[in-house]
């Protein structure tokens, strides 16, 4: 049996009638939570399935810890999946289900029921051991999913959108369950997700896949804040988009002369500034605050519109022509007295000035088709 | 998908319901027919005629061989037929359906000129001291061979009702494709095969039209209710027909009664 | 003039010459559609009492079938219009198919491994008429004990329902010989054993001789036998009660006694025939319709 | 869910293909043996007989007309068993599978003796003018009483794969029950129906033991083969079984094709 | 054809083998937004089901405009539903899915042509009107479903969970879509969600439904804010909760002497405390800033963990021996200096204490289970 870590994939091309996989190079390191994120149908799944063996690469070579998997049956490649509904047996009851693979891991079976007793002690699911999957709600279900994994000491763990079918309590515990899981056991865990705040809690790094191709991978926190170009951008939620002239330490944008000072200096003279709307932060009138920043990157506008609706609201800012969008707590309405046609200055700091390519080179196609719009 | 009985508003449901009628008495109206007509002691005397009992029991017992056979050597091609593509793929599909079609006496007169000793495969099989004509070998391989349709088509349904996903999940857990058959597959498919038995038990039990071309003797209850209509009329072979038919669908509760009495579960 | 559909049954040994005298019968009668239904005699004899199927003429391969089962609620006469005798066919791959002769076939019939069979003595009078020929030949090569022994070298599974369908048997080399009737080993080509006219039942001289055959056959209810006494082949046909279509009924059964017609295709085919056509008893020549009348002579 | 061929590191494949191959031997080699024996001059000299033909044409023309048959009588039916609840579901699905088991010449022999002049109900189908016994009417009954189940089952797995779903959204949208099956359902099982018209009537064409009694004129394919088989030996009836399976082939290959011809989608 | 607006369930039952919805009491009123949440399996979708007619209901009486439904046929009872998966007719392209149910409202062949440029302009479906449904992406699959009720002019819309399929590309767009059509469309919707964003952004009321039964119902803010039993309070996300004293105006925690105003006085002596743990704002050390609350609900605590992964922080406090968990932007660590161990001021606004009862008296059996822990 195979005891993947780092796993690398090179070059990997997977091709369906229909649709295929193009080009895939990515590397997951030991102990990475690391999080696929994309449109739907846009091969995250398939990419596991090719992983774990159940669809094979049409090229390139999947590499465990440098060994080539093209031979591997799946049952040797070492991965445990847990799907998004959860595929237990629906014959075996949940001890049943969680025992299933330890004999093909050389687990004796007083190891077997220690660690049976162990994970379901720590999962909760020692009273319903004798229960069959379809008498389980959605979060025991999902909890027997996991031990039925867990128990093999799996040193990689793919998950497939393991949290999207429950509801909000289900969702909050799981997301804790996995966070505890990946911090206090030794394990690679991979997460198709196609929800962000779930990915951000969770994941280190991560990569969008978009029509079959990897459009960006790192951190997973420089993949929503410095995404590389428009599409990922605006995948991730970036807005105030707009073209800009680079200068040294600022941009400027297109056609009006507002203009910021951003972190980081771009090596090309004209791309794409985006703004998180809830990076851009209102300021009382008056004399800047004791401690934050001296100078600079302060606009000035006047409110066309909130929409107070929930616990945050969104606001409408117009600057200098151009258009922004900043989403700000509920309370701010009443903190700064906030109403439609009111001026109000706000403040964005250098690092939230994100500035990208509207293509990225390498990757032709990848962003041929903008899904918004 | 179960709706719940909406009939007070519901023109269209009476209105097929009146449009099914026909062909419920099509169904029914002969069968009461065959049963009403013996009497009650004629059914009794009938129980006591040692050669009816034993042409009843061969039907059963040849049939239920064919179910078994066919569970045996149709499960293999069921799986792969609901689970892989391969070339010809769609070739043996028709064939498979092919028995349906063909005509009865065509199907006997076909094995029986293949186990001729005219044939080089009659030839060979007298070689291996298999004998087809008038025997129960024979007799067995005619119902197979009009059974097999029902079972594989029944199965390879069962089959294609267990998620791909679940063989898959058994895999990546470290079972390989035998222990993930065995685990995983068959106890899911365990009813259908059960089912599967039945439907080729059950039309085998009504051939006719191959096996008095293959085997006259042993004589098999349909054949015996062909002969005793013939040589003694109906009063004669209905009885006969009563039982084998009274008889097979006990065989068939106590089938699926065993298969209940195995592993239940939901989807 | 006769027109409409015409329903014959006929034992299966008469498919051939029927078949041969339905083509000539509809040329000469454009608007009669003869419909053939082949079979066993006995059965067929039973679809016309029993189910009420029905037929204007049934012509069977034993006439006395027709006085047990029809005369007289559903025929009321009886014409002898065929004869015929057994023999036992063979074929180039059967078993000493090289050395079977008149003096030595139930020596080879009772070889182990070597296969035969006669059709169902309670469906087929060719049938009893092949156990009758045995017992025969017991008699005339004076072998007691050769009818057991031969039987016992006959498995159950060797029984068919119908003599004709022994023919495909023998030719697929399922069966090395079969009792069939001399018309039928002509009509399909086999190679046959002729026998001696004292065993082979077809010759009214030797009566007497046959009369000490004697097979049980089944009786009217499962179980209950019924003893059949060796008589020579001899076939009948009647006009069934309550025919559908009686006046082509009448011009089919003038065509096939005339000896121009019917007889001589008979002849043709292999069938030996009795001609003129014969019936038992004045009485029963009085019950004829006109038209037959000339074409027989009374017994 | 169709799983690509993973043949080379599977070794189960291997063994559940080898393991299929007697099955598919079984099949096969009677139908080559039935193909094979005919001379092609022995075809062609039965495709001008024109007895042959009109048998053929027979057989294909009433197990059709019994297909189509089960269309109009058996769609209601089917309908409602895959839709609804209500009492006596389960016996009315059992009788539906009854004719599957009921031994053929028993089958001949109920519907004879159903509408014999003896029996009440013939009486009325007299005076109906209806006959039976050796007829067209007969036959068909005959056919469609042992090719009913097969339309019954298809249609209704059909009807059942449509998602009731489908039929509520149309319902919410104003259609009323009949509009809505007119307009949703029947399009979406338009595939299976011809499916089941297809398997009843293949079914319908192999029939023999039950046809045998009830007509054995006017005279079909299977009767045929079987009176030439008795009566001239195997190279009469062989060329006459090519045919009509030859023949009925062709009919269910545009029969498909029309159903393809006709709305295209996935789900 | 019956124009609903106002919709009134009365004692409405549906009793099924294993399930019932039971004692159902609501009123949803003309052009309400109104949702419906609770947790899977607690009868969501059977209650649409039921105002459909597609489920009878087993007792109670339900009211369109105060007219009885009990023997009115679906077809005939005016409501248009959005399934989540859509139930787009396969058969049908895209043109004809929409206008499949124009003929049975006695819409003219002219009138509903009219109808469906309009539609299909407004909801970008203009260029793929012959297209079938397999051959759509799920966001236009979206638009379509909804064009196809939204031509009969329905007065009453329910949308069965109708953005969880998304991807986050889509569910912004469809939400937006879903606010603007209430906006400027005459029209009752009745939407049931796991999704409390959208919720809290669409819908005005709302009722959350636990095991069969209705829990609490009214002004969507209220429920979220203002829970009245212990499981809407864990349901809808509150935190803090705490058993409390209840005095004069304020409330004070069960063994401490951490004491709190409240802005509603509430009826009862004994009761649960809970605060969203993003009503606890930090606050700069030193004097308390101009414009804010002068006295009290000030709390000095300990800094006991802080979990920064994602946008948001979550951050545990130990004040005066009780633990108490907030939410705070990402920025605050750098601006307060927020690190294990150091001492924080915090303030929570009386708006923000709630405080409800363990059970409600009306509706017992609906609390018993609690889902969480
Ligand atoms: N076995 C297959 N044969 C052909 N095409 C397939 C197959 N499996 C998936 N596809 C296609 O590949 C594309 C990617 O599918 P995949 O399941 O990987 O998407 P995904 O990114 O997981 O989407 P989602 O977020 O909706 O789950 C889809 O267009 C799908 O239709
Ligand atoms: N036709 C039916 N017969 C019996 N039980 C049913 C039927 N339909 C639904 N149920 C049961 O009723 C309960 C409520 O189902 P419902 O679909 O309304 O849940 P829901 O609140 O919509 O859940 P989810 O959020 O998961 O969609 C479930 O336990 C379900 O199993
Ligand atoms: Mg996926
Ligand atoms: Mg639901």
């Amino acid at each position: 049996m195979i005891q993947p870590g780092l796993i690398e994939l090179e070059n990997i091309s997977l091709t369906l009638p229909g649709f295929a996989l193009e080009n895939i190079n990515l590397t997951i390191r030991e102990n990475d939570f690391f999080a696929v994120i994309g449109p739907t149908g846009s091969g995250k799944s398939l990419l596991l399935e090719g992983m774990l063996g159940l669809m094979p690469f049409t090229s390139g070579r999947l590499l465990f810890n440098g060994t080539d998997m093209d031979r591997v049956p799946v049952e040797k490649r070492g991965l445990a999946i847990v799907y998004q509904d959860f595929a237990l047996f629906p014959h075996l009851d949940v001890a049943g289900n969680i025992l299933y693979g330890t004999r093909y891991h050389g687990i004796s079976r007083d190891e077997a029921q220690n660690r049976l007793e162990h994970l379901s002690d720590i999962l909760g699911l020692s009273r319903i051991l004798d229960r069959r999957p379809h008498n389980l709600s959605g979060g025991e279900k999902q909890r027997t999913a996991l031990a039925r994994a867990l128990i093999l000491n799996p040193s990689v763990l793919l998950l497939d959108e393991p949290l999207s079918a429950l509801d909000p309590v289900f969702h909050g515990e799981a997301k804790e369950l996995l966070k505890r899981i990946h911090r206090e056991m030794d394990m690679t865990i991979v997460m198709v997700s196609h929800n962000f705040d779930d990915v951000i809690y969770l994941a280190d790094r991560g990569a969008v896949i978009h029509q079959g191709r990897i459009c960006q991978t790192g951190d997973i926190n420089i993949l929503f804040e410095k995404p590389c170009d428009l599409f990922t951008a605006r995948f991730v939620g970036m807005a105030n988009l707009m073209p800009v002239k680079v200068g040294k330490g600022r941009v400027t944008v297109e056609g009006s002369d507002v203009s910021l000072r951003t972190a980081n200096q771009p090596a090309f003279p004209f791309g794409y500034m985006g703004i998180r709307p809830e990076d851009i932060v209102p300021e009382p009138e008056g004399d800047v605050p004791v401690g934050s920043e001296p100078v600079g990157n302060r606009l000035r506008g006047t409110i066309t519109g909130i929409d107070n609706h929930g616990m945050f609201i969104r606001v409408g800012l117009d600057s200098g022509g151009l258009q922004f969008e900043a989403v700000w707590p509920r309370r701010y309405i009443r903190q700064y007295n906030l109403s439609h046609g009111s001026g109000i200055r706000v403040y964005v700091s250098p690092e939230a000035v994100h500035v990208f390519r509207e293509k990225l080179d390498p990757v032709p196609g990848c962003q041929d088709k903008a899904p918004l719009s | 998908m179960s709706v719940l009985n909406r009939a007070k508003t519901d023109g269209m449901g009476l209105f097929f319901m009146g449009f099914s009628l026909p062909v419920i008495l099509l169904l029914t109206l002969p069968l009461i027919e065959m049963a009403r007509e013996p009497t009650v002691a004629m059914l009794f005397n009938t129980l006591k005629d040692r050669e009816v009992m034993l042409a009843i029991a061969r039907s059963l017992g040849f049939s239920l061989s064919a179910g078994l056979l066919a569970f045996v050597l149709g499960t293999p091609l069921s799986y792969l037929l609901a689970r892989r593509t391969f070339p010809g793929k769609k070739l043996i599909e028709g064939i498979i359906d092919l028995p349906v079609m063909i005509p009865h006496p065509v199907v006997g007169i076909a094995i029986l000129s293949l186990a001729g000793r005219t044939h080089p495969f009659g030839r060979f099989l007298a070689d291996m001291g298999v004998q087809i004509m008038g025997t129960p070998t024979g007799i067995i391989t005619v119902l197979l061979f009009v059974g097999l349709p029902f079972y594989v088509n029944t199965v390879k349904a069962g089959f294609e009702s267990v998620p791909a996903r679940l063989e898959n999940a058994s895999r990546t857990l470290g079972a390989g494709t035998w222990d993930t058959f065995r685990r995983i597959t068959l106890p899911l498919t365990w009813r259908h095969m059960v089912l599967g038995i039945i439907m080729c038990t059950a039309r085998a039990i009504s051939e006719f039209g191959a096996i008095v071309i293959v085997a006259y003797h042993p004589m098999t209850a349909p054949v015996m209710i062909y002969e005793r209509f013939t040589a003694f009329g109906l009063e004669y072979s209905q009885p006969v027909a009563v039982w084998l038919i009274a008889l097979s669908l006990l065989l068939f509760v106590a089938l699926r009664m065993m298969s209940r009495s195995a592993v239940q579960y939901q989807r | 003039a006769p027109a409409g559909r015409l329903i014959v049954f006929h034992a299966g040994s008469l498919t051939v010459p029927f078949a041969a005298i339905e083509k000539a019968f509809e040329a000469r009668y454009p608007h009669v559609d003869v419909l053939r239904e082949a079979g066993g005699s006995t059965k067929m004899a039973r679809l016309i009492s029993q189910v009420g199927k029905p037929a204007d003429i049934l012509a069977s391969a034993d006439y006395e079938v027709i006085d047990n089962v029809l005369i007289p609620g559903f025929a009321e006469w009886n014409i002898r219009f065929a004869a015929n005798q057994m023999v036992l066919c063979y074929t180039d791959h059967s078993r000493d198919a090289d050395m079977v002769n008149a003096s030595n076939w139930y020596e080879i019939l009772s070889k182990p491994g070597v296969a035969w069979g006669h059709s169902d003595p309670d469906l087929d009078p060719c049938g009893y008429r092949s156990l009758m020929v045995i017992q025969l030949a017991e008699k005339f090569h004076n072998r007691p004990g050769l009818y057991d022994r031969l039987l016992s070298n006959r498995p159950r599974r060797n029984v068919r329902p119908k003599s004709v369908e022994l023919v495909s048997l023998l030719k697929t080399g399922h069966m090395d010989y079969a009792w069939e009737y001399l018309s039928v080993a002509l009509q399909h080509g086999l190679r046959y054993v002729p026998l001696d006219d004292r065993m082979n039942l077809g010759n009214y001289k030797y009566e007497d001789f046959y009369k000490q055959a004697k097979v049980v056959v089944s009786g009217n209810t499962p179980g209950s036998g019924r003893t059949i006494t060796g008589k020579p082949c001899t076939y009948g046909v009647t006009l069934v009660r309550n025919a559908p279509n009686p006046e082509a009924a009448e011009a089919f059964l003038a065509f096939l006694l005339s000896a121009d017609h019917g007889l001589k295709i008979l002849e043709e085919t292999g069938q030996p025939v009795l001609s003129p056509a014969r019936v038992p008893s004045g009485e029963m020549v009085a019950k004829l319709p006109e038209s037959l009348k000339r074409l027989v002579v009374e017994e």
